[in-house]
């Protein structure tokens, strides 16, 4: 019997034994874990991806350390023409390469600070929303509602003006403390309804605090649902970040793959047919988020058996 | 019938538009004219053509080859057309409502326009205006002297605050003509600036909203003299329809070509450009990236020079020092700074040759004869690495250990160079200025906040001075007067800080210069405000102020594909701009000279 | 003769490799008959359960056959097995609380899984509602959604859906584990009660607890590490039982009505062995207080007196 | 029931009326004068005119009021449905501004969201019953969901637009047309209307395939579903159940992305220069028309927070679950 699901849902049957029910399973699936993470496609490629990126990301600048704010060749050159700007160049001849590995950084950077900050604040929110309820839920929801409907753009705007420079690491916060409303509101959602299975009920009943309950048999209910939303709000930070960043609003004096797309914009390079501009960085991001998202399923396969069946 | 769901869905979506569009045409707020005795201002445009004679064609859709599509002047929706408003929609004065004399910046010349003609008296102490006959308001009522003396009195409303009230006494009618008397000696170089740039207005109309809140007059749909009356506004358009009666047909022989003019509502330079590549627009006024490899690329595109630099030169852009603060307050360092500065780097490497650095004095070229040789040659400052070092040395200033030069006191020295986040060629060009002085020692720190906050810096506010270190400025068109020029300079006494400080934003003190500039005001023969212009280019070029570092473009690209015989330097020159003022400026005769295509 | 299952086996896929859940079950349940099946969890007990009826995604069905009424039924054949589920095999899952559609009313899921099995609602309505009455539910259950019945009341709510076309065998499975006392009680008497109506011909009660069968079931078949270890007649595994592991089942029972599911078993020091490759000969021998040499050799499951048989060396190992 | 929807109410009204303090604080705050930045538009003018200029914007933004006076004025005229002048509309009321814009923006929102969501699931669904095309759509769903809205605007408009003048490269409607109810004017809207709808649509598409994906296959592995089939149900009811269940959280989801939707449409229509909302609030921020703004996300407060409360009866309507737990929180 090492269905995860037949060990969650099964009702514990002794009391003073109830905590094992949860742990069990999930000691087993760490077991398989490996064997089956070996043989899914889609994590292999995934974390293939996502190291390729990395790579990139993190060598790219060491091994080419041409600054991508600087002229590095003649300008708007095509990627094939010169070696030493293999993704060619821009406007005004930096490169784009450059360019390129640096903006994968920061989104990088984005990513798992602002997507982690977001995802801890909405699960926080999320499951003490949806397992307390009452006028605790009352409260939290107001506050989520409230962060909800401000418009960070506006605030972010008020913020900004006061800086005369922002940086990544201003983004990623921002972002992250913006971000988990909607995570806050789909765990309390989720917790909402599994707060009226038995197996709750059963282990409220035996007295356990509410935080255990959380999180020995909330939160492992619904672990791929809670890895699920932290996928979506890192990718989900880079995107908005490459929003933020295309409407102006990203840093000032750095480099990320939105701004390349502002300037690509703002310079013509549509027009001007300058396409190796603003292809690369919307396929990184791509590359970069989707990979994140194919992962997301390949690891829920492996943990869940019923979808491994499927 | 999921299928049947979503193409409901899509009916309705459109649907919607279609309402709406319809609506916002006319949901720009009107003030409705109420009818002063004998006019009847509110004459349908729509029904004009029809009812003369024009093509009878569905007058919603613009046929292409009768219309001209225009942009660049206009920022924001077409809010207001109330010509006396700074912010008018694009072409109310110049197209609807008109002058009484166009100046021609190239030749230096004035044409009398509404007026037949003007002239002082022996003593250059009055002026009088011979008002234009048979000219008539697009409502077919007939263009008077009273008009006229009734505009130049409405132009001297404080509101509006043209400098006209501090020096016109009165303005009387005389039959067909206008005596205007100054007090004391005229300032003639502002009233011949106020001769081309005074729009003409029905005083029948305008009678009642001669006050202080005459801008809450929007004008929408208003009675000119015009070539153009208002057809319709939107968000993103403005819109002008041919006036079929307009007075310089028969009385000069002028016909403007376009049957209607669609101002396109700048989104981004680069929807712009990809307009005017795909040759839906036909005139082009934005600032547009990689221009001059466009002219060569076969896109039918042409500018008003074939070569660099491709546009005429339309103001200068200096970098501006706070002269209040060190080590910018001394001279000396000033001169140093210039001097390490090459705007030839940004002429080149920032603007591929569509813009040409700047004259030490910064005068444009329009008033080259207002320079000095001699003095430019003695005391004008060039790009010079070594000589900027050196002159730093001499001044005191001594290097630091990081490389940079220090305060005489040791503190190390960092100027922060502010240009409005957002204006791309601005931002490349801080970048080669700060790379320039870092060769020279000088350490420049290029920052691009967003624009509220570089005018905030610059102008101060009421409770705070002006807390900017440099900042890069090009506020003074070209224009009749070198005038303009030398009074944003040298501006007494020091304007409060707040928004209204418009002029001399590196707060330079000097008693001395500012007299010579009233002095120039006041002086109408050319040889002796050339002997003014000498004497402030020795100070100018002495204490350096102001660092003039290239001409900015009448940024200008046409495509030929359907209008053509644009204005260049091998047809006929004329200003090829339609920003406010430059209609006056000669811009009109591009409308008469283009001819269809094919 | 209602159900005869020969040597059925099923294992575990698993990464490591088969677990041998079930490893050569032989036994029958005559019509009208109600046999427990009890062991200690992880003996096999729901696994024989569930090949009975529906083998998920991991079970893998090896060798043995089983036949109900005459009819082999091809339990390693999921289209095979669907005329089967529902009309003549029947479950009342362990997860009976959470086994209906929370977002749908219990009459209208009723509707929707009956029509799906080819029958006319109305065709049934009626009985639906008797049997509702007779385990003493209102009738408007069927406008209720689950979450607003009690757990005693799904209990008993799932157990007349499971039985509505009156399936030849019923498998109840750890049906009265989630309930508190008095519950179980009803719950158990109602089985009693749908087999003398005659809702279901034949019963497989599993359960790790023997009190319950001790109410309910006419006989009783123990399970050890996926072997049958004895089967008899309720009172003679209870009064005298004949496998040392049944003997040891039965004594620590104090009194009615104690579970000792996960525990481990009073005075039997160690634990089963991994199903993973279990060790030859008697699976129990390694805990076994009587274990002798000739228990490293597979003691078969023979009759040792009328409707009583054992797995056992000390028992059968001379004569056999 | 009543009781609930009261609390409801009572927490969107406490919502409304922090969200629009924040609101009325954007232009008080921030650092720089928005006159002088609207003078500074029109240079060349005397100090004078200047001043003159200025102290007209002032009174007429009612600038130099107290902060509290101000304060009250705003929500005197916010419940009085006036958001305010424009100051890059140099004047202009701003509520006309939005209304002339918004419609063009529900037009593609509106269809963006609901099409995306009944296709997404419906792909999401199928994806979840078939291996095949399990591993065909969610790649593309992958893809799709992980593209950045402006950089798909910027590749269809390349190449549709740009490269094979399929579609107009930016606008609303054609600058040859004035808005008729003819045929004519409508093709050309709809023809400006593709490629901002289709950049939304596809980018939303991916997103709700996968949720859909990903929710019915919990359905699926649910106990429902397991007695379901262990009673020999047919796969077309089981599917049927967790559809309809997997549906719930998609419901949510709707209204929680909408922020981050409306996003995406503004800089899909920047892209485009499309002229809705989105296109306004870059509008306004070139132009730190923070009055602008200030109306605008107004605007967008009052619409997230009708979406949520729709949403949150819509939730108690279709889950049975929520109406008795509901019960039992407000007993």
């Amino acid at each position: 019997m090492t269905a995860a699901t037949d060990a969650t849902t099964k009702p514990s049957p002794v009391v003073d034994d109830a905590a094992k029910v949860p742990t069990a399973p999930a000691r087993r699936a760490r077991g398989e874990f490996l064997f089956f993470a070996l043989r899914s496609k889609k994590f292999l490629i995934s974390v293939a991806i996502l190291l390729v990126l990395m790579c990139v990301a993190i060598l790219g600048p060491i091994i080419d350390p041409t600054n991508p704010l600087a002229q590095a060749g003649l300008p708007m050159r095509h990627p094939t023409l010169d070696p030493g700007n293999w993704f060619g160049t821009t406007y005004f001849g930096e490169d784009v390469f450059a360019q390129f590995a640096n903006g994968l950084r920061a989104s990088f950077f984005v990513g798992l600070l602002g997507g982690g900050l977001g995802a801890a604040i909405g699960m926080i929110i999320g499951f003490v929303a949806g397992y307390r309820g009452g006028w605790i839920d009352e409260i939290l929801n107001m506050v989520t509602n409230v962060f909800l409907v401000i418009p960070t753009l506006a605030v972010l705007l008020v913020i900004t003006s006061y800086l005369q420079a922002r940086g990544v690491m201003f983004e990623a916060i921002f972002i992250g403390f913006t971000s988990w409303p909607w995570a806050a509101r789909a765990i309390r959602a989720q917790t909402f309804s599994l707060r009226s299975r038995d197996f709750i009920d059963l282990a409220k009943l035996s007295g356990r605090s509410g935080w255990k309950v959380i999180v020995f048999e909330i939160a492992p209910n619904m672990s791929s649902y809670l890895f699920l939303t932290y996928i979506l709000l890192f990718g989900g930070a880079i995107l908005i970040a490459a929003s933020l960043d295309f409407i102006g609003l990203g840093p000032t004096g750095g480099m990320s793959l939105g701004l390349m797309m502002y300037n690509a914009v703002t310079w013509a390079a549509l027009q001007l047919g300058i396409w190796w501009w603003f292809i690369p960085p919307g396929i990184g991001i791509i590359a970069l988020v989707g990979a994140l998202y194919v992962m997301n399923v390949g690891l829920d396969e492996i943990f869940s058996p019923k979808l491994r069946e499927l | 019938m999921q299928v049947g769901k979503s193409r409901v869905l899509a009916l309705l979506a459109a649907a919607s538009i279609v309402a709406s569009a319809c609506g916002s045409s006319t949901a720009t707020p009107t003030v409705a004219p109420t009818t002063g005795p004998g006019a009847t201002p509110t004459v349908a445009p729509t029904a004009a053509p029809s009812a003369t004679g024009l093509p009878a064609t569905d007058t919603t859709v613009y046929p292409r080859a009768q219309t001209l599509y225009t942009s660049g002047k206009q920022w924001g929706a077409p809010s207001t057309w109330n010509p006396l408003d700074p912010n008018a929609a694009m072409g109310v004065v110049g197209l609807q409502y008109e002058t009484l004399f166009l100046y021609d910046p190239i030749k230096d010349v004035y044409t009398p326009w509404l007026a037949s003609g003007g002239s002082w008296d022996s003593t250059n102490t009055t002026y009088t205006i011979n008002v234009r006959q048979g000219v008539t308001w697009s409502d077919g009522s007939a263009f008077t002297a009273a008009d006229v003396a009734f505009s130049i009195n409405l132009y001297q409303n404080t509101t509006l605050g043209s400098d006209l009230f501090t020096f016109v006494k009165a303005v009387t009618v005389s039959g067909n003509n206008v005596v205007v008397t100054f007090q004391g000696t005229p300032a003639y170089q502002e009233w011949n600036q106020d001769l081309y740039n005074m729009p003409m207005v029905p005083a029948a109309i305008w009678t009642q909203y001669n006050n202080e809140n005459i801008f809450k007059f929007l004008n929408q749909n208003g009675v000119g003299t015009g070539p153009y009356m208002y057809k319709t506004a939107a968000q993103d358009r403005m819109v002008w329809v041919k006036n079929p009666n307009w007075w310089a047909t028969a009385a000069l022989g002028l016909s403007v070509q376009p049957t209607y003019i669609v101002d396109i509502v700048n989104s981004s330079n680069n929807v712009a450009l990809g307009e005017l590549l795909s040759g839906g627009l036909d005139l082009d006024n934005n600032y547009l990236p990689g221009i001059a490899q466009l002219v060569s690329g076969g896109y039918n595109i042409t500018t008003y020079f074939a070569g660099p630099p491709y546009m005429l030169a339309g103001n200068t852009a200096w970098l501006v020092p706070n002269t209040k603060k060190k080590p910018l307050d001394d001279p000396a360092f000033r001169k140093a700074l210039a001097e390490a500065i090459n705007p030839q780097n940004v002429v080149v490497k920032d603007y591929g040759n569509i813009v040409a650095a700047a004259n030490p004095t910064g005068l444009l070229p329009v008033w080259d004869k207002y320079v000095d040789q001699t003095v430019v040659k003695n005391l004008g400052v060039t790009f010079n690495t070594a000589k900027a070092k050196a002159d730093l040395k001499a001044a005191g200033y001594k290097v630091g250990s990081d490389g940079f030069v220090t305060n005489k006191d040791g503190s190390p020295i960092k100027l922060n160079l502010e240009v409005p986040d957002g204006w791309s060629d601005w931002m490349e060009a801080e970048n080669l200025i700060a790379a320039d002085a870092a060769l020279a020692g000088i350490n420049i720190n290029p920052t691009h906040p967003d624009d509220a906050t570089v005018v905030n810096d610059e102008k101060g506010t009421s409770s705070a001075a002006p807390t900017f270190d440099l900042v890069i400025n090009n506020d003074v068109q070209i224009g009749s007067t070198p005038w303009t020029y030398y009074d944003y300079i040298f501006r007494q006494p020091e304007i409060a800080a707040g928004p209204a400080r418009n002029r001399n934003y590196e707060q330079y003190d000097n008693a001395k210069a500012w007299a010579l500039v009233q002095k120039l005001d006041q002086t109408l023969d050319v040889t002796a405000m050339q002997a003014i212009t000498s004497q402030l280019q020795t100070i100018q070029l002495t204490d350096e102020p102001i660092i003039p570092l290239w001409y900015n473009g009448e940024w200008s690209q046409v495509n030929n594909s359907v209008w053509t015989n644009w204005p260049s330097d091998t047809t006929y020159h004329v200003q090829p701009a339609t920003w406010n003022g430059y209609w006056q400026m000669g811009a009109i005769y591009m409308l008469t000279n283009i001819k269809p295509a094919g | 003769m209602s159900l005869q299952v020969s040597d059925l086996r099923v294992y575990y896929r698993t990464l490591a490799g088969d677990v041998k859940a079930l490893d050569g079950a032989t036994f029958s349940i005559a019509d009208k008959e109600i046999m427990g099946l009890a062991g200690e969890s992880g003996c096999g007990k729901s696994t024989l359960g569930n090949s009975l009826i529906r083998l998920d995604g991991r079970m893998k069905y090896v060798s043995g056959s089983v036949n109900l009424d005459g009819a082999e039924v091809p339990i390693w054949d999921r289209v095979g097995m669907i005329p089967f589920r529902f009309r003549e095999i029947s479950v009342v899952p362990q997860y009976a609380m959470s086994a209906m559609n929370p977002t749908r009313k219990i009459g209208m899921m009723i509707a929707e899984l009956v029509e799906s099995r080819g029958t006319e609602f109305r065709e049934i309505k009626g009985e639906l509602e008797r049997r509702i009455d007779l385990v003493g539910l209102d009738r408007d259950v069927l406008k209720r959604f689950p979450i607003e019945l009690s757990g005693g009341m799904k209990q008993r709510t799932v157990m007349v859906i499971s039985t509505l076309f009156d399936p030849s065998l019923l498998i109840a499975d750890e049906i009265t584990s989630a309930l508190d006392v008095s519950t179980q009680r009803a719950v158990a008497e109602t089985l009693v009660s749908f087999r003398d109506h005659g809702f279901v011909k034949s019963m497989l009660v599993i359960t790790h607890d023997v009190s319950i069968l001790y109410q309910i079931a006419d006989s009783i078949l123990i399970m050890y590490a996926g072997k049958l270890a004895e089967k008899a007649p309720t009172s003679t595994i209870i009064q005298q039982p004949r496998h040392p592991y049944t003997q040891m089942l039965v004594s620590s029972l104090p009194e009615v009505g104690v579970r000792y599911a996960n525990k481990k078993l009073a005075g039997i020091p160690g634990s089963p062995p991994s199903l993973l490759n279990p060790p030859t000969g008697c699976r129990f021998r390694a805990r076994c207080p009587l274990a002798f040499a000739r228990c490293v050799e597979e003691p078969p499951f023979v009759e040792v007196d009328t409707d009583h048989s054992v797995a056992c060396w000390k028992v059968t190992g001379t004569d056999a | 029931m009543r009781r609930y929807f009261g609390r409801k109410l009572f927490t969107y009204l406490i919502t409304f009326f922090v969200a629009a303090t924040i609101d009325w604080m954007i232009p008080r705050f921030m650092p720089g004068d928005p006159v002088a930045g609207l003078v500074s538009q029109t240079n060349g003018i005397s100090p004078t005119a200047a001043q003159a200029l200025a102290d007209y914007y002032y009174k007429l933004f009612g600038l130099k009021e107290s902060l509290p006076a101000q304060y009250l004025n705003f929500w005197n005229s916010l419940l009085h449905g006036n958001l305010g002048l424009s100051v890059y509309g140099h004047g202009t009321p701003v509520t006309d501004m939005i209304m002339a814009a918004v419609p063009y923006t529900l037009a593609l929102l509106i269809p963006a969201i609901l099409l995306s969501w009944w296709a997404g699931n419906t792909f999401g669904a199928l994806a979840a019953r078939r291996k095949w095309l399990d591993n065909t759509v969610l790649p593309v769903g992958y893809i799709l969901t992980a593209t950045p809205y402006m950089w798909l605007a910027l590749v269809l408009s390349f190449v549709l637009a740009f490269s094979l003048r399929l579609f107009p490269l930016s606008g609303g409607y054609g600058f040859n047309l004035e808005p008729t109810l003819t045929w004519l004017f409508f093709t050309d809207l709809v023809a400006h209307w593709v490629l901002p709808f289709l950049s939304l649509f596809l980018v939303m598409f991916g997103g709700w395939a996968i949720g859909m994906r990903n929710m019915i296959i919990y359905e699926l592995e649910s106990d429902y579903s397991r007695y379901l089939e262990t009673l020999g149900a047919p796969q077309s009811l089981v599917r049927k159940y967790a559809f309809r269940n997997a549906m719930l959280p998609q419901i949510t989801g709707l209204a929680l992305q909408l922020g981050v939707i409306v996003a995406g449409a503004l800089v899909t229509e920047i892209v485009f220069s499309y002229p809705g909302v989105g296109h306004l609030v870059f509008a306004a921020i070139q132009s730190e028309d923070y009055f602008l703004l200030q109306g605008i996300f107004m605007f967008i407060i009052i619409g997230v927070l009708l979406a949520n409360f729709i949403v949150d009866i819509v939730y108690v309507i279709v889950d049975p679950r929520t109406r008795v737990a509901m019960r039992g929180g407000t007993a």
